[in-house]
């Protein structure tokens, strides 16, 4: 089983982040859980989201404390929030940024990545610079990372749980994968 | 330095507002004029949230959280307790949403009205239930989205009448207000705060989550009510004596007003004419009663 | 001084004596009397006391919550669809930790409409968190509404006194009055430590995440385990002023009883009756009632049954799709501890009398029975 | 709960019942929350344009701005970057910086 | 067909799979999202029923009684407060004998406001007069819904769905969707012989003495027994089309279990992946979920229980003043039946989180225990 | 053989009324114009009472009994429920007391008022609780003694004005009535029954019981509330368009209409001045919006 | 109860939960309960005085008041003597009688 | 003990009268009970009530279904209602009326009596004659019969128990005690 755990901020859709992925491992074939941080939605705020994904049907209904990896919606958050918390040595960190990993002093536990998944939405008209919609490129870019989904069950995902721009969220997710 | 509202703080910064939250705003004005000898009581709403977890606080002043349909009765109920045990000169505040208010609450309204007791009600009207996710309420007006009127059954039907309808029941002061004017809602905050019997305040609360509008607009959407005549300022004594608080010279269209809100985005230009045509109505309506 | 008064009346001049400050409350037969006679009261000087004409009993109980929050003595009384109504709050005022003390005449819910006795009104509430009482006489009524204001402000958790309607509620019979300077000493004004206090303003109530929320269940849980102690030690000061002690359980020639009946208000005094009558054809047979079933008094009920053979639980009452709630709360707590056989009967539903010759009916049929019944419902036609 | 209870700060320490009173009555105000994390957008006062009309004071709704020396002054640790004060400012003396970048 | 979607939003697709008529319902978190969907659904012209926007949740169960009470079929959904507030019309719809079919999410009462799991709410419902089923995963919910009002629309008595808020309410996970063909040949139109009908007036509901009311009281107690039945029939049928079987109890590794866990809702899932890594540690320990407890299942669970030495109940959920209701209850129904040891544990109140590791410590615990205990609140921070 | 109201009667004689009753009289004059298409639903009232025990009914139509705070929802679900059903034609009636409209079940109105649900809703004020023995409501008239308005502390503050209240819903139609004008009552129930949306009929019904008078002078009692002006008799289209019913030249004096009555007896001179004068005012202002 | 149910009356015979419905549903209407037992005072219309202007009839709350053959006729199987018939009757022409006297 | 049922019509205090006898009973020395019939009263229709009287506290909480005594405050009642229903042999039945106990033909098993309480209600100013309150005529009438309760327990418990016209209804009371 793998746990995925995502930070972004209110209004920016860790929370559809982490289902699009799950939707993304089903698709393939997997079982899922995805679910936000259980409280208070707050615009600008920071939030979390999590992801199970498991070849077996996933019984474990308790919350996620160790994560094998992190996505990071929004890079400010970097400096409010302890991404790492948890996270297993070795996990990886993906970071929605137009900087290198290595700019990231996140200690050396970890494996870093960073994909600029605000350009590549804004790119597909998925929201504007200042609200980017960045799920499905940032999603493209974390099944190339660990390899658990097949690109091709990413479009399929998005076509099945995205209701609007079924396209542009696909090439996104494609041209993410394809990046990284 | 002349400023137009007083200057002392009461409710405290690190609350959990959204962005731009025309509710908290409304509160920071509420206690600049009541001051330290009150009481709130609040209902479930926004505010029951953006006040904090325990064990914090941030309006600084006693606060009893209470069951979404009670606000009027805990109020009374507050009222009762203190004058028993002689502190008479305390003033006790309802503080609810729309919801809160129009709706679950309407009745404990009613009764605290009917009985005139000695409080202060006030609503702060985002305009739906927000704090469970923006879902229609009998203020919610018509032709918005909310995840309970999609867009394809928007909501249908005006907007309750509150304030008519508390004037209805005679209280001696009932009033509309808007974030947008802060000096003409502290006024009117001074005012309840010093008749005896039950006094109902209205006021208009935009909600950049609800309303789907940029946090920098709070205060333009709330202007724009009033410009609009979708939203007017006025206040009834005795439910008999009208006064308009804010005169609208020339009307601006409502297109001005939906058109920074993703709420109304959907509406087909007849539609927004049908909505024109009924807030000019009312209009007409308001202004023969002052 | 001695009187003649109904049920009712027992219950306002109990509120009287108690000197409660606010009293919010709307009309319910059989419960009516109790305001009416307190709006009199009132009018008549006789109490100091805000009366609040509420126009529901969720807001009575909300007005009750509110005035307590401030530190007052709040008072209500309702019976079935109003305790009902009130039900969210009374889970408010236990989690509020507020100490209101309130009546409940026992009347059957509806539909159809009945006005009539039966428990069940009140023990749908006993996952709500409040201590409640079952009274079983006039006297029982007013002087348990004195003494639980001294318990309930101790422990800081409301109080539900219920009883009988009709058969305490409208029945006149003699009750003793404790002059009220006497109940002054005994009941000191209620002035708790966390209040709504412009000098020391805090927020009640607040979100509470799960990082707290089962600590204030848990502090609440203590609260009633402490009762327990504190219902015997107040019934004993009591008992010094006037000479009647009250505990959480009765038993009536229990100690050497081959059966005992588990019974709560009236029927406890009509099974007391029975159990002298059955006590003279020579049957060993004793009465266990039940006064308080929260706090539950385990301990107390396990001293009384040990010696016995055979146990009957009477209930009023019917959890429908399990069986009598006084008989499965009894055996959920004698479980692990004793293996007394307990029979299960259904009396009195909506109303229906309960005479000496249907309490010796049951002796008779429990005697004879080789195996416990979970419920038998007693007298229904079928 | 997205926002961290942080039962450590500001005096109020709870490490179990014995430390709760016994409702949940607040023990302390919410201002140990630096909101700063919220923000995207950050306002800056160009006190040469500002004519000290105290509006962007009047308006915030935190309030994150005070009033120093009979001038407005945005308080970064809890101001959460909605820029009302920014788009309300008659003088538009307020200017919007990106936060992290 | 196989899809992806929150535990809300199966509640959301197994009553539109149901062909509700008349849907009343009024927003709580974290119920919400089934309502928001099912508004979608129907504006979506997915669903051919009528939407009441009420004011209030007592509203909402109200307007589900009078759509009931015409022949129609009627759902609603909610939460904590929004379940407390329905108090008195929870009675109402069952001793009216009407099988609407609800949904609430578990959430913890106020105050403080809490939006976690927690399952004191329904809980408290457990006297009206209501079948209550708690359901442990998003199928589990879906398929439950459609089985209810097979079950309901029988023998006429509402039914109440519980699950945890967040832990189910939130969570997004796999379900299987019948195709609606195959629910319609499951569960036929509603058409009750007794209703509102201008051909054949009747008033419902009337005043009803103490001649008569505690007939229908054991009528309905009728009806929860054969309920018992009706449940595990419609169960194997409805596994004829899904494959899906549900019971009253569900145990996992019972057989041969040295102890049984009894635990319900999500916790009982997480407990049968403990089970299975204590069984991979030599430990002989299996887990009883009770997925019905009105009708209490008193037969199934002596059977389950029959073999094991200790019995563990894990309880989200207190009546203060007792212990867990899990414990209470299945102490009250093995009593005269059984001597099997039971330790009462209580976990996740509040919405605190329950652990694989907590299981393991619950089981430790037991295992080393020699006296039962009536309650530990495992967890709780002192 | 003219009659000024329909022959036919669909209530029947045996019902548990006291003598006298004016809730009776108005269900039997309601059932004559709404028929046998209709379905009733009544809250606890006195006529939860008068309809008769289990397992009969006097109205003779479909009758649903409700909880006290429901009877305008309970008419919502059950048009729901035939709506669904394709029964579009069945009148649905919420049938209820003063206490039940004005108190507890105000709440459920201004809801189903709010939606405009297409159901009748019918109070019959009898200014009290009468069913639980004569306890103050907000309907029960400013001096008068009730159970819990003792005559030391008799009933202060007026009348809710609940029409009013209605009418600031905008629901299409509004009205007061009396049950000494049947033929006004019949031709409202009528219009009633023939406009969709929500109707909102209330009927002053003499309680002999509750007012302490004489069984036989109901009809004199409800005629002298309208001839003093304390009860007037008009109707309100869609909350705009008011329309005077009954006339009334020269008014009588209200002692008039006390002096039947035992609920005022206990009124000193001043009292029953100052009740005069309200009544003159009250009827000032209403004269305007005809 | 005051006014005694008699389940045998009009056809509605129960002797037990088997003959009865699942809820409390009506099998029957009130009429078998002849109200006569309430009555104190009795009216009697003297048709020499009566105008058929039908005003008695208008206003009987039971009704217990009949057109029969065009004319009112009191059915005193449900008078319960409340005399307001008499009391609006434009002609005085009903009489009052004590009951039993 | 003695158990004893009113037989009266709604609005005419058939309670009242029975809590009268238990208070006079009371202050008497007796412990007593009385109640109503459980039910809902109506104006003009049949009403009953009852009272215990007893030198020990009295237990019972059941009804009352074998009175020793029946009062029956309005002689039309007889017509209408069985006042004699379980009426133990040789119970004593008191009826308000002017006439001759033999007019009233209710078999021979039973003691009956009549007393002229309206009349003496009048006399007393006490209610008109369409209207008269008999309780404490009857009471006075009842206690005289049966020898339970002296007079003067009588007039002690009319000081309790009525609010007002103490004087009259002791007079009343007095006079039906002395006329019987
Ligand atoms: C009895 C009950 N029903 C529902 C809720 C859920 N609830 C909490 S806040 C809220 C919405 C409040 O809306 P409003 O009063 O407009 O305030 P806002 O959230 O918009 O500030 C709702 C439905 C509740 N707490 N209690
Ligand atoms: C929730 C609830 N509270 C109280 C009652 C008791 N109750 C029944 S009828 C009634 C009075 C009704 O008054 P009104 O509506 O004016 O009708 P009336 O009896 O005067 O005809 C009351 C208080 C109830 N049945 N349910
Ligand atoms: S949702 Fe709207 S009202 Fe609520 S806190 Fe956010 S902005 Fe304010
Ligand atoms: S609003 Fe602009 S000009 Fe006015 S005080 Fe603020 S910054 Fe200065
Ligand atoms: S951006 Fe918003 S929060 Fe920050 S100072 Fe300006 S108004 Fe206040
Ligand atoms: S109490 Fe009044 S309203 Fe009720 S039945 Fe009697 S007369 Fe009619
Ligand atoms: S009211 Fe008089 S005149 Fe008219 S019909 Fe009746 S009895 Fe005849
Ligand atoms: S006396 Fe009353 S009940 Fe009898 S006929 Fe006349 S109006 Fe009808
Ligand atoms: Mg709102
Ligand atoms: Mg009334």
């Amino acid at each position: 089983m793998i746990e995925i755990r995502m930070h972004g901020r209110g209004g920016q859709g860790a929370v559809k982040a982490s289902f699009v992925l799950a939707e993304a491992a089903f698709q393939g074939g997997k079982y899922v859980q995805a679910f936000p941080r259980f409280g208070v939605e707050r615009r600008g705020a920071p939030v979390e989201a999590f992801t199970r994904i498991d070849d077996k049907p996933v019984q474990i209904r308790s919350q996620i404390y160790y994560p094998d990896a992190v996505i990071v919606l929004d890079q400010t958050l970097i400096e409010v929030v302890d991404v790492t918390k948890g996270l297993k040595k070795g996990g990886c960190i993906l970071i929605n940024s137009d900087k290198k990993p290595k700019k990231y002093d996140l200690g050396n536990e970890y494996n870093i990545y960073t994909i600029d998944a605000t350009k590549i939405a804004v790119e597909n008209n998925l929201g504007s610079r200042a609200a980017p919609i960045v799920n499905t490129a940032i999603v493209g870019a974390f099944v190339k990372i660990t390899g658990i989904v097949k690109l091709d069950d990413v479009k399929k995902g998005i076509e099945n749980s995205i209701p609007r721009n079924k396209e542009e969220n696909k090439k996104a997710a494609t041209q993410a994968f394809n990046s990284i | 330095m002349k400023l137009t509202i007083p200057e002392r703080e009461i409710m405290q910064p690190g609350h959990l507002a959204c962005q731009g939250c025309g509710a908290s705003m409304a509160m920071r004005y509420a206690l600049k004029i009541f001051g330290r000898d009150s009481v709130l009581t609040i209902p479930a709403c926004c505010w029951a949230v953006i006040d904090g977890p325990f064990p914090y606080t941030a309006v600084n002043v006693p606060l009893f959280h209470t069951a979404f349909e009670t606000a009027a009765v805990m109020a009374s109920g507050i009222k009762a307790g203190l004058d028993v045990q002689g502190e008479k000169s305390t003033n006790v505040i309802a503080w609810a949403g729309d919801g809160g208010t129009f709706d679950i609450g309407i009745q404990a309204i009613s009764g605290a009205a009917e009985r005139n007791d000695d409080i202060t009600y006030i609503v702060y009207d985002n305009e739906a239930y927000m704090n469970t996710g923006i879902q229609r309420s009998s203020a919610t007006p018509h032709g918005a989205w909310t995840t309970t009127t999609p867009i394809k059954h928007y909501k249908i039907g005006a907007k309750k009448n509150m304030v008519e309808i508390m004037s209805a029941h005679r209280i001696p002061y009932a009033a509309t207000a808007s974030v947008a004017y802060p000096e003409d809602l502290c006024k009117k905050l001074e005012k309840a705060k010093n008749i005896r019997g039950f006094k109902f305040i209205h006021i208009l609360a935009p909600c950049p989550t609800g309303w789907k509008s940029d946090p920098k607009y709070t205060v333009k959407l709330a202007k724009l009510a009033v410009q609009t005549n979708i939203f007017p300022i006025y206040e009834i004594e005795n439910g008999l004596k009208y006064t308009q608080n804010k005169k609208v010279k020339q009307r601006k269209p409502i297109t001005e007003y939906f058109k920074y809100q993703g709420r109304f985005k959907h509406l087909k230009k007849e539609e927004v004419e049908f909505i024109q045509k009924s807030i000019d109505r009312e209009n007409e309506i308001l202004l023969k009663k002052f | 001084m001695k009187k003649t008064m109904i049920g009712n009346h027992a219950a306002s001049w109990g509120a009287q004596l108690s000197r409660v400050q606010v009293i919010a409350a709307y009309p319910i037969t059989p419960q009516t009397l109790i305001v009416e006679k307190l709006s009199e009261i009132v009018a008549d000087g006789e109490l100091d006391a805000k009366f609040i004409k509420v126009e529901s009993e969720h807001s009575a109980m909300s007005a009750c919550i509110g005035a307590s929050a401030t530190g007052a003595r709040a008072y209500t009384a309702t019976s079935a669809q109003g305790l009902a109504l009130m039900h969210e709050m009374l889970h408010w005022a236990a989690l509020a930790r507020l100490p209101i003390v309130m009546t409940n005449v026992n009347r059957a819910m509806a539909p159809g409409w009945s006005i009539w006795a039966d428990q069940n009104d009140s023990l749908s509430q006993r996952d709500t968190g409040m201590m409640h009482i079952f009274a079983s006489s006039s006297q029982d009524i007013l002087d348990s509404t004195i003494i639980s204001y001294k318990v309930s402000e101790q422990v800081l958790l409301p109080t539900l006194i219920s009883f009988d309607a009709f058969f305490l509620s409208h029945t006149m019979e003699v009750v003793d009055m404790p002059p009220i300077t006497d109940v002054d000493k005994f009941l000191p004004p209620y002035n708790p430590e966390y209040k709504l206090d412009v000098n020391n303003p805090r927020s009640f109530g607040a979100l509470t995440s799960e990082e707290h929320y089962y600590e204030f269940r848990y502090k609440m849980q203590n609260a009633m385990d402490d009762a327990v102690g504190l219902i015997k030690k107040e019934g004993r000061e009591f008992e010094k002023l006037t000479g009647r002690y009250y505990d959480l359980v009765h038993s009536y020639k229990c100690e050497d009883a081959d059966l005992i009946f588990v019974t709560s208000g009236t029927i406890a005094e009509t099974t007391n009756v029975a159990v002298d009558e059955l006590r003279k054809d020579g049957k060993k047979v004793g009465n266990l009632k039940i006064r308080v079933i929260r706090p539950y008094p385990k301990q107390d009920i396990l001293k009384a049954v040990k010696n016995c053979s055979k146990i009957a639980v009477i209930d009023r009452n019917i959890s429908c799709g399990y069986h009598g709630i006084f008989a499965q709360e009894l055996k959920g707590a004698l479980y692990n501890e004793s293996d007394i056989p307990v029979w299960g009967y259904l009396a009195g539903i909506g109303g229906r009398d309960v005479k000496v010759d249907d309490i010796k009916e049951i002796a008779d049929e429990t005697f004879k029975s080789k195996k416990p019944v979970d419920m038998i419902m007693k007298g229904v036609k079928i | 709960m997205l926002i961290k209870f942080r039962t450590d700060k500001k005096g109020v320490k709870i490490s179990g019942a014995k430390d709760m009173p016994p409702m949940p009555a607040s023990l302390g105000l919410m201002n140990w929350n630096k909101t700063s994390s919220w923000r995207n957008l950050k306002p800056i006062i160009d006190y040469e344009k500002c004519i000290d009309c105290f509006i962007c004071w009047k308006f915030c709704p935190e309030p994150a701005i005070k009033i120093v020396d009979e001038r407005p002054v945005i308080d970064y640790d809890f101001c959460k970057g909605c820029m009302l004060c920014a788009e309300e400012c008659p003088k538009d003396a307020i200017a919007t910086e990106v936060e992290g970048k």
